[in-house]
């Protein structure tokens, strides 16, 4: 039902470029995550799209047609904004109801279709509420009601679920996930949140000073990042990075260990990526290198070891969460070859195997 | 906001609230304290420093005077006319020119021209563009059209002058408007044209009622203005013939002054300041309450 | 110094400020009895004195005051001494205008009354035309009920003047070379009762009986009312005319619209003068009021200048007014476009210059009144109450018999 | 197309509510002998003897010293009543104060013809030395404009999101900090708007200019008739057309300054919700 | 240099009971972190410690101090708001020095002060920016900037790093971590985000309908939840709750499987509950109970498998991320019985052995 393309798209604030030739395709139906450093430019983005802040250089088009200077009225488009943006002198109901109100839905199916939504976001209780007597939670709900009550061919979600607490967030993102098989609706959605990219995306977008440093799938990302950049934005707590150099037995680890893996290309590998969970703590004789434990962050399922490794910096480790490790300690550190990533000088990732 | 964390900081409110106490206290206490024994009392210019009280006599002889109750009538119906033309008119000037003014302040300054000048002389210039003879008004009437109209006939005298009175102050509810309607966060602009609203939906659905409360502002402001309006009404008409457009400001000023009879003029306005602080005590009343009911 | 407060702008101001140049330029003058003007606006001017008078101000030593409101303020002010001459002068009758209870409170130094302006062209060529003549006859049949014959304004009544101003109307003579046949002054202000007023004086109208009765429900009354509602509901005068005052008729006048009309002497100098009113100018003409069974009469009211009580500076102001009344500052007076009221044997002395003087001090003479009471202290109510209550009549909005009846019952109450 | 529909509306508006002004302006370029004979708005032969007349007597009346009257009155009128309305607007906005008797009270006064409160005044300015000072008259005006500078703030101050005082509070911010720092700036509009409209007010009144000054503090408004009374209560148009016109030009030029102050949205970007 | 203390407090708005007789003892230094679902009341009870909001009864102390009626400015805290509430007339720079104004600061102190903590929040080149010219996690971050320059002896953080990217965040926590060290503040902070509370909590503080349902260091809510609330809502994904009664060899799994588990006390156990990542799929004859494999989420570090387990319903179990098992798949699952937690019909842990 609706196709979105941007080509060269750009926006500039006086002589700041916020958006710099964009190019994005996006099919029917498909749900594209939006990630990016604070400030990159993701709710600019959006905005364009939705018709609310002009694209100041080339084209936008939905289904096709050429919608650049078209009206947000004529895009046809929902959004959730990340400022929620209720209307302060309406209740929950008529805020989530008004859209239907203007498409001038029989009063009964407004009111059946606000329930329903409310009943979803848990919001039933609220609905004879004003947006200021509401927590930010709840606020952050109503905004999304807003958006999904009306079923239109696109969603633009900005942040939706930031405000929200584990557990309801994880029913939200399944809520959303649904409406999305059931309207077939494509949707553009913006979070920092790691696992709602990795689970609700068809396609993620990694945006850096708004440009694009890599889309795909959300495995393809986490396991092939194209860059520095997206290896170690994707993936949380994020990849390590240790500074490397071709040596003798494969690769060396800045004097404090080496490891085997050969390089194909012609680039020379700088610096090795190994996330977390695909590092070990072993003794310190068998590890591919070694250093002391300086931090020990518990996180219920599992613990945060940091490890300072001499002229590798502090490396963090995935461990058990009953890790017997303590602070001080030195340990050795086991890389899963096959799983870490390459990148040259400039921060490319190299083909390795 | 919440009633909440007033409570330890109403002593800091108060001082707040308080130089405009003591201004008053200050300097309408005491006229306000002579007045009050003037309009008890039998008082006239040359009594002023002793006036010999009467009981209500005053308050008896306002409230039978069919004059006072003519003139109330007229401040009254003129008062709600004018208030509701000019809201209406400043309404829709306000938002239907706001593109414009946006970029070129200069345009609000012409749409403010006519306030510039005191209604007084607003009214005598008055006098000479509805003249029969040497008023451009009628003369561009008989040259066009063969006839003029008595502008300031006893039939449509008081049209005139709401009329007068509307053209003149448009552009106050105008501005008050164009600052309200400037002030509505465009985030809520844009989240009704995501929600779908066409222009006229935006205006009846968000922007009225986020203005509703300058409009009240503005409705309440011109209605008392047009209530009291003195000034070029009394240069345009006098107080009409037989003092058919005669306001109640007009009323009491001449009690006041053409006739002396203080004690009468500010007995008058005692019962307007009573009447008027009743309604407003009892609009804010309802007022709140209601939203106390939306809680 | 000595302070004098006046009305700027109008040949007040000019012959005023030409006598105090005099005056201060004399060597006798000491410097702290220089006279000093200060001016305030006409729009309100009686008001503002009322207040600064009730209030004891000490803002001004003397003080502009007119003959119908000098009951009223006379209780703030003190009686003053004017210069031997002063009755030689001016005579008696216009020295009464500025006596409140005997006492005198003020220098005349000018008069009002009231002129029958006229357009000379279309009065002559009426009388010159028997067409018109026979028309003129047919049209005061039919509105007045008799046949009249057009006249010299000088020698017409009441009846003849509005059977002119009739005839001379489009709406009831569609051959009328004029609009209007006059213009009357009907807006609700007191200056234009006292314009009306000399037409039911003359059919003998007083405010009270001089027992103090009032006399205002009176076939006199009745008469004067009725001529106006008979010229305004007929379009004798402008529609708008409930809103007229003296600027507005003389508008309506100079646009050569209006074939006659009654209207202050003050005016006279506007309207003959070719520059301010080309279209009228050379062919009008002015002559005393119209004449009624009682005679011939005009309204007078003086204006003058009288002592603050409370005055900072009374023996300099006295001085000032007693030479204020002199002969010589009189003459200045009437030199500096002044109105003062002069004996035949003064103005004799400034009739090349100021011609109307001559009919000024002749008709305040032979024609001049002051109703009874008119110089009381509630002198300006009775008049307001008179202008609300009869222009409510000529507008319609009550019968005859209410607005006599309640100017009758007000007038008990202000009077009494 | 819609923005040449706003222009003629604009246009048409701009005319009908200036008509008056036009007709003063076109006036005043008349020559008497002009005034009665052409009645249109075109002027045949401009000339400014009127304008002249208005500013070649000035050893006899002193338009500029009006001008200043006016211009010192209208300023301690306006800006007193800002100065003393924006606290207690804050307080009957925030903290509940007054909000069922001052406000209604302070509103009152407009309703009510002051000058009942003229004799009184008199006496008491009298009293203390107040009369004929541009002092007096200017507290006077701001007793004028006191009710609608208070409505208007209330009305501007109840729109602004609680929470903004509330971050200042924790700042360790005083109410009166509070008002002057965040509060102030954030409803420049409304502060502006009513400085405005108090300027305007102040500038255009008439009975207490006349009541209470005499010579010396004599603003505009009474002043100015004194240029174009002619005999008998006449009314010498041209003249009376150049000295309003002269008159209505420190407002308009005010005006013209402030007005860019009155756009835009000031609390964009203050909180989310 | 501050203890906090609330004795019964309680707050409501009309007849609505927001925080319900409220305890809650805070050392001096301490970093509590306060967490429960939407519209618990999170904000409220910050609010009232702040003095923004009136404790309607119960009453609050600072340093033993009764400040039921004290103004905020005599509290000396700092809060950052859920809502940002900068000051939309003043540029970042003075957004975030006017706290420091007020106090009166020498204006090279100030921005000396500013300018450090724009360095830490990354703000430097925002500076003279105003806040409708910012993204949302910069003006989150500016909200943060304003409250730290001030050093105060006490901090309110209302959920402040939701905005901000996964990196970002880290940093942030970490800078949060360090500035709690270097100012010895007592810190009050609410925030969704399991990680934060896990990671720099003293004690956690969980909260329900206004009321506080347990609190402890973060270890113990993890492993030893007082009832099925705290349990369910501490971890991320959330505990498996597997109904259950006693039965002849340990406990019995609602027929679809045992476990050997003694029960010590009086209490019935009704749930079983067990965290995804102390479940492992096994083959269907080895575990305690088997199911068919619903959804599985690629999650990057692991992946989250979903079985049907008959009565048992919907499981969660981590598996590592190149888990074999496909959808449709019938496998069995092996829970591990000593990480696990009981609790009987009303909710209540019954300690397990
Ligand atoms: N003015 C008010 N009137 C009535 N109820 C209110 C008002 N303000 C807040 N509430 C209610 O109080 C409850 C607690 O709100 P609070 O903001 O403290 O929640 P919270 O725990 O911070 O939630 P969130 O995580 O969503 O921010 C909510 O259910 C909310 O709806
Ligand atoms: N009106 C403006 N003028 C100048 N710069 C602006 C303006 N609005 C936004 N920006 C800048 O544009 C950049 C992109 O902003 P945007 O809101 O799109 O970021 P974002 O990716 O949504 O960030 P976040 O995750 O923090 O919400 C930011 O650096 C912001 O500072
Ligand atoms: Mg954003
Ligand atoms: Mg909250």
């Amino acid at each position: 039902m609706a196709t979105i393309s941007l080509k060269k798209a750009g926006k500039q604030y006086g002589n700041l470029e916020i958006i710099r030739e964009l190019d994005l395709d996006i099919a029917d139906g498909e749900f594209v995550v939006i990630v990016g450093p604070s400030g990159c430019g993701k709710s600019t983005l959006l905005r364009m799209i939705a018709g609310l802040e002009e694209t100041t250089s080339g084209q936008l088009f939905i289904d096709g047609r050429d919608v650049t200077a078209a009206s947000p009225v004529e895009r046809k488009l929902a959004m959730v904004f990340q400022s929620y943006a209720l209307y302060p002198h309406m209740t929950v109901r008529r805020n989530m109801g008004f859209g239907l109100k203007l498409a001038k839905l029989p009063t009964g199916r407004i009111k059946a279709k606000v329930e329903a939504a409310a009943e979803t976001l848990k919001l039933t209780h609220l609905l004879e509420r004003y947006p200021k007597e509401l927590s930010g939670g709840q606020r952050q709900r109503v905004a999304i009601g807003r958006a999904i009550v009306r079923e239109p061919v696109g969603f633009l979600f900005d942040e939706p679920l930031s405000n929200l607490d584990a557990a309801l967030r994880v029913d939200m993102r399944l809520e959303i996930a649904k409406l999305h098989r059931t309207l077939g609706a494509t949707m553009i959605y913006v979070t920092h949140d790691q696992v709602e990219a990795m689970t609700l995306a068809d396609r993620i977008v990694v945006m850096k000073d708004g440009r694009i440093m890599q889309q795909g799938s959300p495995q393809a990302l986490y396991q092939t990042p194209a860059n520095l950049f997206v290896a170690q934005f994707i993936g949380s707590p994020k990849m390590n990075l240790l500074a490397c150099q071709p040596g003798a037995s494969g690769l060396d680890l800045s004097g404090e260990g080496s490891i085997q893996l050969r390089v194909s290309g012609a680039a020379a590998p700088a610096h090795l990526g190994a996330r977390p969970e695909h590092l070990s703590l072993v003794s310190p004789e068998s590890g591919h290198c070694r250093g002391t434990v300086e931090v020990s962050e518990y996180l219920g399922g599992n613990t945060s070891v940091f490890v300072r490794a001499g002229k590798l910096g502090l490396i963090n480790v995935s461990a058990p969460a009953d890790t017997p490790y303590r602070i001080g300690e030195t340990v050795g550190i086991s890389i899963d070859a096959a799983r870490s990533s390459l990148f040259d000088e400039a921060g490319a990732a190299i083909a390795a195997n | 906001m919440t009633k909440a964390s007033q409570r330890p900081l109403v002593q800091e409110f108060r001082l707040l609230a308080t130089p405009v106490v003591l201004f008053l206290l200050v300097f309408l206490g005491f006229p306000a304290i002579v007045n009050l024994i003037y309009s008890v009392s039998d008082v006239s210019f040359e009594t002023l420093r002793q006036p010999e009280l009467s009981g209500f006599k005053n308050f008896a002889a306002v409230w039978s005077d069919s004059a006072f109750w003519q003139a109330s009538w007229f401040s009254f119906r003129f008062g709600l006319l004018t208030a509701a033309l000019e809201c209406t008119l400043g309404l829709f000037l306000a938002i239907f020119l706001s593109p414009l003014i946006e970029r070129r302040s200069w345009l609000m300054a012409i749409l403010m021209l006519p306030l510039m000048v005191a209604p007084a002389l607003v009214g005598l210039m008055y006098r000479l563009v509805l003249h029969e003879f040497v008023g451009p008004v009628p003369y561009y009437l008989w040259t066009y059209f063969g006839a003029s109209l008595s502008f300031l006939g006893p039939g449509s005298a008081f049209w005139t002058l709401v009329v007068v009175e509307t053209l003149q102050w448009t552009p106050f509810a105008l501005l008050l408007f164009y600052m309200a309607y400037q002030a509505i966060p465009s985030e809520i602009a844009e989240a009704s044209a995501m929600d779908g609203a066409k222009s006229h939906h935006r205006l009846w659905y968000i922007e009225l009622p986020l203005m509703l409360p300058t409009i009240v502002v503005a409705l309440l402001i011109r209605f008392i203005d047009g209530f009291r309006v003195f000034d070029n009404v009394y240069v345009l008409t006098g107080s009409g013939p037989g003092g058919s457009t005669a306001s109640l400001s007009i009323y009491i000023y001449e009690a006041f002054f053409k006739q002396g009879a203080i004690g009468k003029a500010v007995a008058a306005s005692v019962i307007l300041f009573v009447v008027s602080f009743a309604v407003l005590y009892g609009l804010n009343f309802i007022a709140s309450r209601r939203k106390g009911a939306a809680r | 110094e000595v302070t004098v407060l006046g009305w700027p702008g109008g040949p007040e101001e000019v012959a005023l400020r030409a006598a105090a140049d005099t005056y201060n330029a004399k060597p006798d003058v000491a410097d702290k009895d220089k006279v000093e003007l200060l001016f305030f606006n006409r729009e309100g001017f009686w008001d503002k004195l009322q207040a600064d008078l009730a209030a004891g101000s000490k803002a001004f030593d003397l003080n502009l005051l007119a003959t119908y409101s000098i009951g009223r303020y006379a209780p703030f002010m003190e009686p003053v001494v004017l210069s031997e001459e002063a009755k030689a002068v001016y005579g008696d009758s216009v020295l009464s205008t500025m006596q409140y209870e005997g006492k005198q409170y003020g220098v005349p130094t000018d008069l009002s009354l009231h002129f029958m302006y006229f357009r000379k062209d279309l009065i002559d060529a009426l009388m010159k035309d028997d067409a018109a003549k026979a028309k003129y006859a047919e049209i005061s049949e039919k509105y007045l009920g008799k046949k009249l014959e057009p006249k010299a304004p000088d020698e017409w009544t009441w009846d003849d003047y509005a059977a002119t101003a009739l005839y001379f109307t489009q709406a009831v003579n569609p051959d009328s070379p004029t609009r209007y046949g006059t213009v009357l002054q009907l807006k609700n202000l007191l200056f234009n009762i006292m314009i009306w007023q000399s037409v039911p004086r003359a059919y003998g109208a007083n405010w009270m009986d001089d027992s103090g009765k009032i006399t205002v429900n009176s076939d006199a009354y009745r008469k004067g009312l009725e001529i106006y509602k008979l010229l305004y509901d007929n379009g004798a005068t402008p529609r708008d005319s409930l809103s007229y005052e003296f600027a507005e008729a003389n508008a309506a006048f100079a646009s050569g619209q209006v074939a006659a009309m009654l209207q202050w002497n003050a005016a006279a100098g506007d309207l003959t003068s070719k520059e301010k009113s080309p279209t009228v100018a050379e062919v009008t003409d002015t002559v005393a009021p119209p004449a009624g069974p009682e005679g011939r009469f005009t309204h007078i009211h003086g204006l003058g200048f009288g002592l603050n009580k409370n005055a900072e500076n009374k023996e300099g102001a006295a001085l000032f007014l007693k030479w204020l009344s002199s002969k010589e500052a009189a003459l200045i007076y009437a030199r500096n476009n002044g109105a003062p009221a002069l004996t035949p044997e003064v103005v004799a002395e400034v009739a090349e210059a100021r011609p109307d003087l001559v009919k000024l001090g002749e008709f305040a003479g032979k024609y001049g009144y002051v109703m009874n009471g008119g110089t009381s202290a509630k002198a300006l109510s009775v008049y307001e109450l008179q202008a609300k209550e009869f222009t409510g009549y000529w507008s319609g909005q009550q019968s005859i018999d209410d607005a006599l009846a309640n100017t009758e019952k007000g007038m008990a109450e202000l009077l009494k | 197309m819609m923005t040449a529909l706003r222009w003629l509306v604009f246009a048409i508006a701009a005319f009908a509510m200036n008509f008056p002004i036009l007709v003063t302006l076109s006036t005043s370029f008349k020559s008497t002998r002009e005034l009665s004979t052409n009645p249109g708005l075109w002027v045949q032969s401009p000339t400014l003897d009127n304008y002249l007349a208005v500013f070649q007597v000035t050893d006899r009346l002193n338009i500029f010293l009006y001008l200043f009257n006016s211009l010192s009155v209208a300023l301690i009128g306006t800006l007193l009543a800002v100065a003393l309305a924006l606290p207690a607007a804050y307080a009957i906005a925030r903290g509940r104060l007054g909000e069922r008797t001052l406000l209604p009270f302070i509103v009152n006064l407009r309703a009510v013809p002051l000058i009942i409160f003229a004799i009184p005044l008199y006496m008491m300015f009298q009293w203390l030395a107040l009369l004929d000072t541009r002092l007096g008259l200017g507290l006077i005006l701001t007793i004028v404009n006191l009710p609608l500078a208070l409505v208007i703030l209330v009305n501007a101050i109840r729109d602004l999101p609680a929470e903004l005082d509330e971050a200042a509070l924790m700042d360790g911010a005083s109410r009166t900090q509070i008002l002057f720092k965040v509060i102030a700036p954030v409803c420049r509009p409304a502060i502006v708007t009513s400085l405005i409209f108090g300027f305007i007010t102040a500038w255009n009144e008439f009975l207490f200019g006349l009541m209470l000054t005499t010579s010396k503090a004599v603003p505009i408004t009474v002043g100015a008739s004194f240029f174009f009374a002619a005999s008998g209560g006449g009314v010498q148009w041209g003249v009376a057309s150049a000295v309003m016109i002269v008159g209505a030009l420190p407002p308009v030029l005010l005006g013209l300054i402030m007005y860019r102050q009155i756009s835009g949205s000031m609390t964009a970007g203050a909180v989310k919700g």
